[in-house]
């Protein structure tokens, strides 16, 4: 904005509203003021139209977010749930059905609140998409809570000294309630996974560069935050198999990460270090170092364990939704989607393969 | 796991022939008339702050929920267009498919192009060599792969009897997975709206209509309405210069093919055509493009690949990773239980 | 969508038919499958110009229910070959615009805003304010004594987007009045 | 145009704003056309042409004259199609004094009037033929044709005797000033050194390369393009076409403009050609309309010439009009207009009471416009109508016309919105800035909202003359009416008031034909007005009966009709303007879709497509030829000549009218049935296109002494300053040349763009464009604001830095232009405000046809916003203060050749003209010059 001895005389301009893409104009070699903006990267060869992105981010907020760290918890802990009913452990059992159902349910709602037209959720049974991951994702959700819903239901009645008036029905929840069980666990992994699919299905720069192993990712994330929601619920002589998971998670997790970082394309894979999802992302790998390691060495102590469960819950969600943001932001900045493309493009052609390119010369 | 994604004959599952475009960018005028014929005959509300958008004549950004139809403007040096020859030849020496004029010209194609009786052997490039002004008209792609329609949970999305890719309003929720789901940034969930609708009537001098489809995903329709009724499309019908043609697909092609093979005879070798080859990432597109530069230059991706065709994949390794947990589990139980 | 029907589940669709993937016919709804263009349903069509530049285009013009519902090229056009402008093709938007006044205002001397006034009123107005000016602007003859037989009370400035007819009217009672001080777009 | 080879696209942004039009262009290029840009930017047009060849605003004379000259000095001319066709072996009048030999003025000019007496410029007569001085001229545009490309209306010649009252253009209608059947004194050989084609030579031999690039900042290589593609592609088998619009007109030259290029066209041999002539490029529905049937002050219906003082019987009139025994159609003047008078006056105009001539009021003078404004600051003028028009943005000099409005009693403003013209006194920027305070204000303002071209039937006239009808989709909501329901009962009701009056002035009203049929909204019926445009036989066997032409016009009160040139438009009581037979199952010229006057010829002087024998120049080029069998003209078009005028067949000195035509006469509208060259009459301010500085220019003009056009109408207020030219002190304060334009996106003034989401989105601030190099120099930040100054105004605006525009060479020194597009006003309604260009401007006209110079001006730009309030009169004045300006800077008529040295002062006109050069009539051709704001 310029600047004169007149300006005083207007009323003050209402700050610009930008709708969309970057700041100023960035085209032809070179990119300047692109490497202005990111001072890490190399100076880049990359051309755009003003900046502007060339995919768009999907409207995703953070309650989605919060369903993929719920979903994932729901899912690690109908896993326990059915461990507990197969090793007898009720109390690990009773805590792990009510947190799946309580996690899902709550989920599901952080996931409705996120459609645009909520009052169409029940649109997602609708059809059944083998291509859709959130099609998919929906019926192993309504799947997985049907399952989990019914333990949980026979587990709160049992919690409520059989006060309901269910007559007759009770013998059948009785009945279902275990193979209940095992159904809300042969959907829980695919629950906790099918999250890193519905990413990297898309065109989001950063989530599918991820796709190899995001899912490894997220299974851990999964596995230890609903271990270490275990450990926080349960008291320390049955939450042993929580801990141990919660342990298992967090190295998984450690490890996943490091691997798939490393096999995506380093500059898609950039968003994932730089600003707020980077920062989110390195507290949670603290958090899951810290969580992990309290857990494995002290989670015999309950107020050792539960603040290790608190660390590890924390550091899954950090997970989501440092993964979540890094992704927006590299939609949002056309460089993640033109610089990997075009080397792509590039490698193939060197590499002898000319007849899969958009642009052809006739 | 067996291939998800659509072959290009798939999409042939009805009578119809699929339609699409063909979008000439090197007769666009920029008029624009195919932005506003297309919020016109949709009904789409405008999509501005009413501030120039620091890109040239170009304040409308890109495509999007409420603009279906957009005008690129681009303002190019000497050096650039030497760049954009450069990278065109490049492209002619890798021998891709359908490289150099065909052998004879068919009469039929090229709808408003009469074959030349003048310009007979100009071969020199035309002269505009320290400044050039690109214009292009940009619009959805309905490619041959769809990743909109792919990740659609609902249904909302749907391959129409003319191979065409259509939102139906009604059924969709608004889950916003196909915006990721596309790698052209074409579709997008409607907001609000900028303006808020005094009344709920259309069509009253006046009055400001509500906005429609707020919360749901929105992009071209390719006139989906229209075509049933065997018109033509908004834009294609409005466009002055036939910048923007119509037609069956296969036709469309091979007018561009023809069109591309004429200007690089002119020696402009910086034309090339985008979306035409049906072995890309996205197994072709609906509209078809000729383009003066590199796709990067008005927006496009240049290597767009449809997220389906590694769906497979990354179901195999979800797979894997599901395993994992459960096996984690087990070991957690097993390794717990031990004492 | 009608009511819930079982047959009519796109997921039995999808069992029921080849597009098992339920990219396609499975999915369509009622809606959907009954689309139709407003041009279609359109209770007429007149022919009609644009109303922009000079060049004259023509417009089809799609009315229901007494509202003009679509304006679009005329493809029989030999001048526009059913092609439009931006401009021509925001013509149903001129026509329905927002912005557009459909009630008479007025203003009076010194007043600050407009108040609400009857049309018939407004006329009656204008033709006492017209004759007023006319009489007190009135030159019989010029200082030689030559006849002028003119008013210089009255002006007018029109724009190019008047009919011929109206335009004739307009000039013969201008002319019939005395009024010369007339003029147009056309030399603005 | 789309069988053009080449097409010229000056003074005219068509891409951008005719793009429907462009579709031919863009055809003729896929042919293989070559197409050329000339304009100060790189508009969209540049985009997509073959070249852009850019020019410094106001110097298109210069080029044109150097391609005139540079046809003529090669032999690059069409020889046979120049002798037979054109007025180049015509002898001019000893007496004529040039441009060359004056150092920029003509003979007979007078300094004291600022005007010319055309008598030197005459053609020289042949002895036996001494029935007086008065020279042929006559007018129309052999403008090119085929379809959809001429702009027939021709234009505006003023009778060489009477320059005093130079109302503007049409003052002889289409057939130019009267004149006997003429014959001259001519040279085939072209040798006689006063021969049309020798003066040409002589008067643009200093129109070189070098002078192209000093003044336009053309360069060399650039015009040697220019040149050669336009002399490659005229001839026998090829043709050149040029389009022009309102970067021409809007000029003190303007019209000169268009004459050049005629002259260019005509020595090319591109006149009446397929694929060749100029196309006006009109900007509004019906612009082409409202001049035919004009609400223009000096014009009747038809381009019959309002009566002027003195004029004191029909026969004085008709006498000024035209002469019987001239050629061509015009010499029946006296039908034409008795049919128009008994149209309106009915039985009240009969013979005895000179058929009601008396009851036309005199015109004495010129009430354009600008001087309507100039009266209402002066309190003369009471109520001001204004529908479907936004002066207070669109009009130059937007201060003044607010100003003026403020001094009504009553201001009635008929629109769809509510425009800055209905506002001005709430939201206006005098209300802003404290000249005008709301409750000081005693105007009384009626807004009418107005019925849409949906809402209302009725005809629009296009570029081409062709009459299209519109059908009524629906009915106006609320309170909006047609402009013709409003003006129907408006007089209606004045009548009623006037019923009991007896005095004589009120009789024209009460007599007037009145009564059309109506609905049952009382909505007039448009039909029943074409009809009366249309005409009718009033008695006879035929009574009754709608006339099915013009010819069948009588000047016994016989016949009545509103609008002689759209006879037959209602032919047979069938509206042929409503003709709907789709284009694709007619030919190209489409001849029953709309109608076409004059007699639904869509093509006008196409006899010059074949040679004077009558065959086709060319097998490539062929068009309308001589049928040897059947003795008749033939082609692709109807001819616009005599079917049965055999070429060859010799003019009949004592028949006027059509029966005058020889046989290879082709411009047949003009007096002499030739193309001009040189124009002995017709033009006021000189009978060759001469370059002249604009009125506000930072250039001394190279060519001659004097500055600007001697001949142009200044008014030389405190309200109307100019910035000083050339070498002239203070001209450094306003050093850029700033130009206005308009854009695709929006219409005028704004009021059809504005109001509409759709439209003001797309382009939704004002800008200005600037070179990179100024913006470096003045600091201008992209997209940031800018403040541009002129000595009228000061007005804000974002800043598009763009290579675009460039800084020209001139003289040796940078030009730096600013573009500035008009369409924003300030005002509170509007989806996009934003400050109006056209404040800046000042009023300075163009003789010939009164449009003013709004194409360029000077200007200041520096950074960041304007001030508000009365710092922004404190800044417009200290800008005026450094300048030195006064009401006469830039206004002198005749350069003071001691600010520019060479010539001595005001050529006194009429003295220098001992050395012989016998004229010979001749005939220049202009197009269409009124023209609107950017077309």
């Amino acid at each position: 904005m310029t600047v004169t001895e007149f300006d005083s005389y207007r009323p003050p301009e209402p700050p610009r509203k930008r709708r969309r893409g970057g700041k100023g104009r960035r085209r032809g070699a070179g990119g300047a003021d692109g490497s202005r903006e990111m001072p890490m990267v190399p100076e880049p060869e990359f051309t755009s139209y003003y900046g502007r992105p060339v995919v768009k981010a999907p409207p995703w907020e953070n309650p989605i977010a919060v369903y993929f760290v719920l979903g994932g918890v729901a899912g690690g802990s109908s896993l326990l749930a059915l461990g507990a009913q197969l090793a007898d452990l009720p109390e690990l059992r009773r805590n792990s059905r009510i947190s799946a159902v309580a996690a899902a349910g709550v989920g599901a709602i952080a996931l409705v609140t996120d459609l645009g037209r909520p009052e169409r959720f029940l649109n997602m049974l609708r059809t059944i998409k083998l291509t859709s991951p959130m099609s998919l994702g929906s019926w192993i959700l309504a799947a997985f809570s049907t399952g989990a819903g019914v333990a949980a239901v026979s587990e709160v009645d049992r919690m409520t000294d059989c006060r309901a008036p269910l007559g007759p029905l009770r013998k059948v929840l009785r009945a279902a309630e275990h193979p209940a069980g095992v159904v809300a666990a042969v959907f829980a992994a695919p629950l906790a996974a099918y999250t890193a699919v519905l990413l990297s299905d898309t065109a989001v720069p950063t989530w599918n560069a991820a796709r190899e192993d995001l899912p490894f990712v997220f299974v851990s994330s999964a596995a230890l935050a609903s271990g270490g929601l275990g450990i926080i619920t349960t008291s320390v002589s049955q939450a042993r198999p929580a801990r141990a998971l919660a342990v298992l998670g967090a190295a998984g997790d450690l490890v996943a990460t490091q691997v798939m970082e490393r096999r995506m394309d380093p500059v898609a894979a950039e968003p994932l270090h730089e600003g707020g999802p980077g920062q989110t992302l390195r507290w949670s790998r603290r958090l899951v170092a810290v969580g992990g390691l309290g857990a494995l060495l002290g989670g015999g102590n309950r107020i050792v364990a539960a603040a290790s469960g608190a660390a590890l819950l924390a550091g899954s969600a950090l997970t989501r939704f440092g993964v979540l943001h890094a992704g927006l932001n590299s939609a949002a900045d056309p460089r993640y989607t033109i610089e990997p493309q075009k080397r792509r493009l590039a490698a193939r052609r060197r590499a002898g393969i000319t007849h899969d390119s958009i642009t052809t010369a006739g | 796991m067996r291939q998800l994604t659509e072959a290009p004959d798939h999409i042939a599952h009805h009578e119809h022939p699929r339609k699409g475009f063909f979008t000439d960018t090197s007769i666009c005028i920029g008029c624009k008339a195919c932005e506003v014929a297309c919020k016109e005959w949709n009904r789409n509300p405008h999509d501005s702050a009413f501030e120039l958008l620091e890109s040239s004549y170009d304040n409308t950004g890109s495509l999007g929920a409420d603009t279906w139809r957009h005008v690129a403007f681009v303002e190019q040096s000497g050096q650039q267009i030497e760049q954009a020859r450069e990278s065109g030849r490049a492209l002619v020496s890798l021998g891709m498919p359908g490289i150099g004029p065909p052998a004879s010209r068919p009469s039929s194609a090229a709808p408003g192009i009469v074959p030349s009786d003048t310009a007979s052997s100009d071969t020199t490039p035309p002269d505009t060599p320290e400044f050039r002004w690109l214009m292009s008209s940009d619009v959805c792609k309905h490619c041959t792969n769809a990743g909109c329609l792919d990740v659609c949970p609902t249904g909302a999305l749907f391959r129409t009897e003319f191979g065409t890719v259509v939102v139906q309003d009604d059924v969709c929720n608004g889950c916003g997975t196909c915006v990721a789901g596309c790698p052209f940034g074409v579709i997008e969930r409607r907001s609000d709206g900028i303006v808020a609708p005094k009344t709920e009537r259309d069509f009253t001098p006046g009055e400001q209509a509500a906005t429609r489809n707020v919360g749901v995903a929105q992009k071209c329709t390719l006139c989906y309405d229209r075509m049933v009724d065997d018109q033509t499309p908004a834009c294609a019908q409005a466009c002055p210069t036939t910048s923007i043609k119509y037609g069956d697909r296969e036709e469309m092609v091979a007018t561009a093919r023809q069109r591309v093979a004429e200007l690089q005879t002119q020696g402009m070798s910086e034309a090339r055509l985008y979306g035409a080859n049906d072995f890309d990432g996205v197994g072709g597109t609906g509209s078809v493009f000729l383009l003066l530069d590199e796709p990067e230059v008005y927006g496009l991706p240049p290597d767009p690949r449809v997220p389906t065709a590694d769906l497979p994949q990354m179901f195999k390794r979800a797979g894997i990773a599901a395993a994992g947990m459960l096996a984690a589990t087990a070991v957690a139980f097993v390794a717990g239980g031990r004492r | 969508m009608a009511r819930f029907s079982f047959l009519e589940w796109p997921v039995i669709r999808q069992l029921r038919s080849s597009d098992s993937l339920g990219r396609g016919e499975a999915v369509t709804s009622q809606r959907t499958r009954e689309i139709a263009p407003r041009t279609a349903t359109a209770d007429r069509v007149v022919q009609s110009v644009c109303p922009y530049c000079a060049v004259g285009c023509g417009q089809r013009v799609f009315v229901k229910d007494g509202k003009v519902v679509q304006i679009e090229g005329d493809p029989d056009s030999p001048i526009s070959r059913g092609r439009l402008c931006p401009k021509g093709a925001a013509s149903e938007q001129l026509v329905n615009a927002p912005g557009r006044q459909t009630r008479l205002l007025y203003r009076a001397p010194r007043a600050t805003e407009w108040q609400h006034l009857d049309l018939d009123t407004a006329i009656d107005m204008i033709a006492d304010r017209f004759i007023a000016a006319r009489r007190r602007g009135w030159q019989d003859t010029d200082e030689h004594g030559r006849r002028l037989r003119r008013t210089m009370g009255i002006a007018a400035l029109g724009g190019a987007t008047l009919d011929n007819e109206e335009n004739y009217l307009i000039k013969k009672l201008f002319t019939a009045a005395g009024a010369v001080q007339i003029e147009n777009q056309a030399r603005i | 145009m789309a069988n053009a080879d080449c097409i010229v696209i000056q003074g005219s942004n068509m891409a951008e704003c005719h793009p429907v039009g462009y579709q031919w262009v863009t055809e003729a290029k896929a042919r293989g056309a070559k197409v050329i840009h000339v304009d100060p930017r790189f508009t969209r047009t540049s985009a997509v042409a073959d070249r852009h060849v850019p020019i410094r605003a106001g110097s298109d004379i210069v080029l044109l004259g150097a391609l005139i000259n540079h046809v003529l000095s090669n032999e690059l001319w069409f020889k046979e199609y120049v002798v037979a066709y054109t007025n180049a072996a015509t002898i001019v009048n000893e007496d004529f004094r040039d441009t060359e030999d004056l150092d920029g003025l003509f003979s007979g000019y007078d300094p004291e009037t600022g005007e010319y007496d055309l008598e030197s410029w005459a053609y020289s007569r042949r002895e036996h033929d001494a029935s007086g001085t008065e020279a042929g001229s006559g007018t129309t545009d052999p403008d090119d044709h085929e379809h959809r490309e001429d702009d027939a209306h021709a234009d505006d010649y003023e009778h060489g005797a009477d320059t005093s009252e130079r109302a503007a253009g049409h003052q002889y209608g289409s057939g130019g000033p009267p004149i006997e059947h003429p014959e001259f004194e001519s040279d085939p050989t072209l040798q006689h050194p006063r021969t049309v084609f020798q003066i040409l030579k002589r008067h643009y031999s200093r129109y070189t390369p070098e002078m192209v690039r000093d003044a336009c900042g053309i360069s060399v290589e650039d015009f040697d393009y220019l040149a050669r593609t336009i002399t490659e592609n005229s001839g026998r088998e090829r043709t050149t076409c040029f389009a022009y619009a309102v970067g021409w007109t809007q000029h003190t030259t303007g019209a000169q403009f268009i004459r050049a290029a005629s002259i260019l066209q005509l020595l090319l041999g591109n006149m009446g050609r397929p694929g060749g002539g100029i196309m006006a490029l009109r900007g509004h529905a019906s612009i082409q309309g409202s001049t035919d049937i004009p609400t223009l002050f000096n014009l009747l219906p038809g381009y019959l010439p309002m009566p002027r003082v003195g004029m004191d019987s029909l026969e004085d009139y008709l006498d000024s009009v035209s002469s019987r025994t001239q050629k061509g159609y015009w010499a029946h003047a006296d039908a034409y207009t008795i049919s128009l008078l008994k149209a309106w006056w009915g039985d009240a105009a009969q013979a005895d009471n000179d058929w009601a001539y008396s009851y036309l009021p005199r015109l004495n003078g010129a009430h354009g416009t600008y001087q309507t404004v100039m009266s209402m600051l002066d309190d003369e003028v009471d109520g001001y109508f204004v529908f479907g028009q936004n002066p207070a943005v669109g009009s130059a000099h937007g201060r003044m016309q607010r100003l003026g409005m403020a001094h009504l009693k009553w201001l009635v403003v008929r629109d769809f919105s509510l425009i800055e013209t209905a506002t001005w006194w709430k939201d206006g920027p005098e209300i802003a800035s404290g000249e005008l305070r709301t409750e000081d204000i005693e105007t009384e303002v009626f807004f009418m909202p107005a019925a849409t071209h949906v809402e209302k039937a009725g005809t629009f006239t296009q570029t081409q003359r062709l009459l299209q009808w519109r059908h009524q989709a629906t009915t106006p909501p609320g309170d909006c009416q047609s402009e013709l329901h409003f003006f129907y009962e408006l007089g209606r009701r004045i009548r009623s008031r006037l019923a009991e009056s007896t005095d004589e002035r009120d009789r024209p009203l009460l007599d007037l034909m009145w009564d059309y049929p109506t609905d049952e909204h009382g909505d007039p019926d448009p039909e029943a007005v074409l009809a009366e445009i249309n005409g009718t036989h009033l008695t006879g066997p035929q009574a009754g009966r709608p006339l099915s032409s013009y010819t069948e016009m009588k000047p016994d009160g016989s016949t009545a009709g509103g609008c002689w040139i759209y006879s037959g438009v209602y032919a047979d009581g069938i509206n042929h303007a409503a003709n709907r037979r789709p284009g694709h199952e007619q030919g190209p010229n489409a001849p029953e879709w709309g109608w076409a006057w004059p007699s639904n010829r869509r093509i006008l002087y196409n006899r010059a497509s074949a040679d004077p024998e009558g065959r086709p120049w060319s097998e490539r080029k062929k068009f309308v030829w001589w049928d040897e069998e059947k003795q008749q003209w033939t082609g692709q078009d109807v001819p616009d000549f005599p079917v049965d005028r055999a070429p060859g067949s010799p003019s009949d000195p004592r028949a006027g009218g059509a029966a005058g035509l020889a046989g290879d006469d082709p411009f047949i509208m003009q007096a002499d049935g030739k193309g001009w060259l040189f124009a002995p009459k017709g033009m006021v301010d000189g009978p060759l296109p001469t370059h002249y500085e604009a009125q506000e220019s930072p250039v001394d003009n190279p060519l001659y002494t004097q500055q600007q056009s001697p001949a142009r109408i200044t008014f030389p207020r405190t309200d109307n300053l100019s910035a000083p030219s050339a070498n002239a002190a203070g001209v450094g304060v306003y050093p850029c040349i700033f130009t206005t334009y308009r854009l695709t996106e929006h219409h005028t003034a704004g009021g059809m763009s504005r109001w509409l989401p759709y439209l003001s989105e797309l382009q939704p601030e004002m800008f200005c464009e600037v070179s990179p190099e100024l913006a470096a120099e003045r600091g201008l930040e992209p997209y940031g604001w800018a403040t541009i100054i002129s000595p009228r105004a000061a007005i804000e605006a974002k800043v598009l830095v763009t290579e675009r525009m460039r800084t020209l060479t001139v003289g040796g020194r940078p030009v730096h232009q600013v573009g500035l597009p008009y369409h924003w006003g300030v005002g509170g309604e509007a989806f996009v405000t934003g400050d109006a260009a056209n404040d800046l401007l000042g009023i300075t006209l163009d003789p010939n046809v009164q449009i003013q110079e709004s194409k360029v001006g000077s200007c200041d730009i520096r950074p960041g916003r304007r001030p508000h309030g009365a710092e922004l009169l404190a800044l417009i004045a200290d800008y005026q203060t450094r300048a030195g300006l006064t009401p006469e800077t830039s206004n002198e008529r005749v350069t003071d050749p001691g600010t520019s040295g060479a010539v001595g002062g005001p050529a006194a006109p009429g003295t220098a003209n001992a050395a012989g050069i016998p004229g010979t009539p001749a005939a220049p051709d202009t197009p269409g010059t009124e023209t609107e704001r950017e077309g």
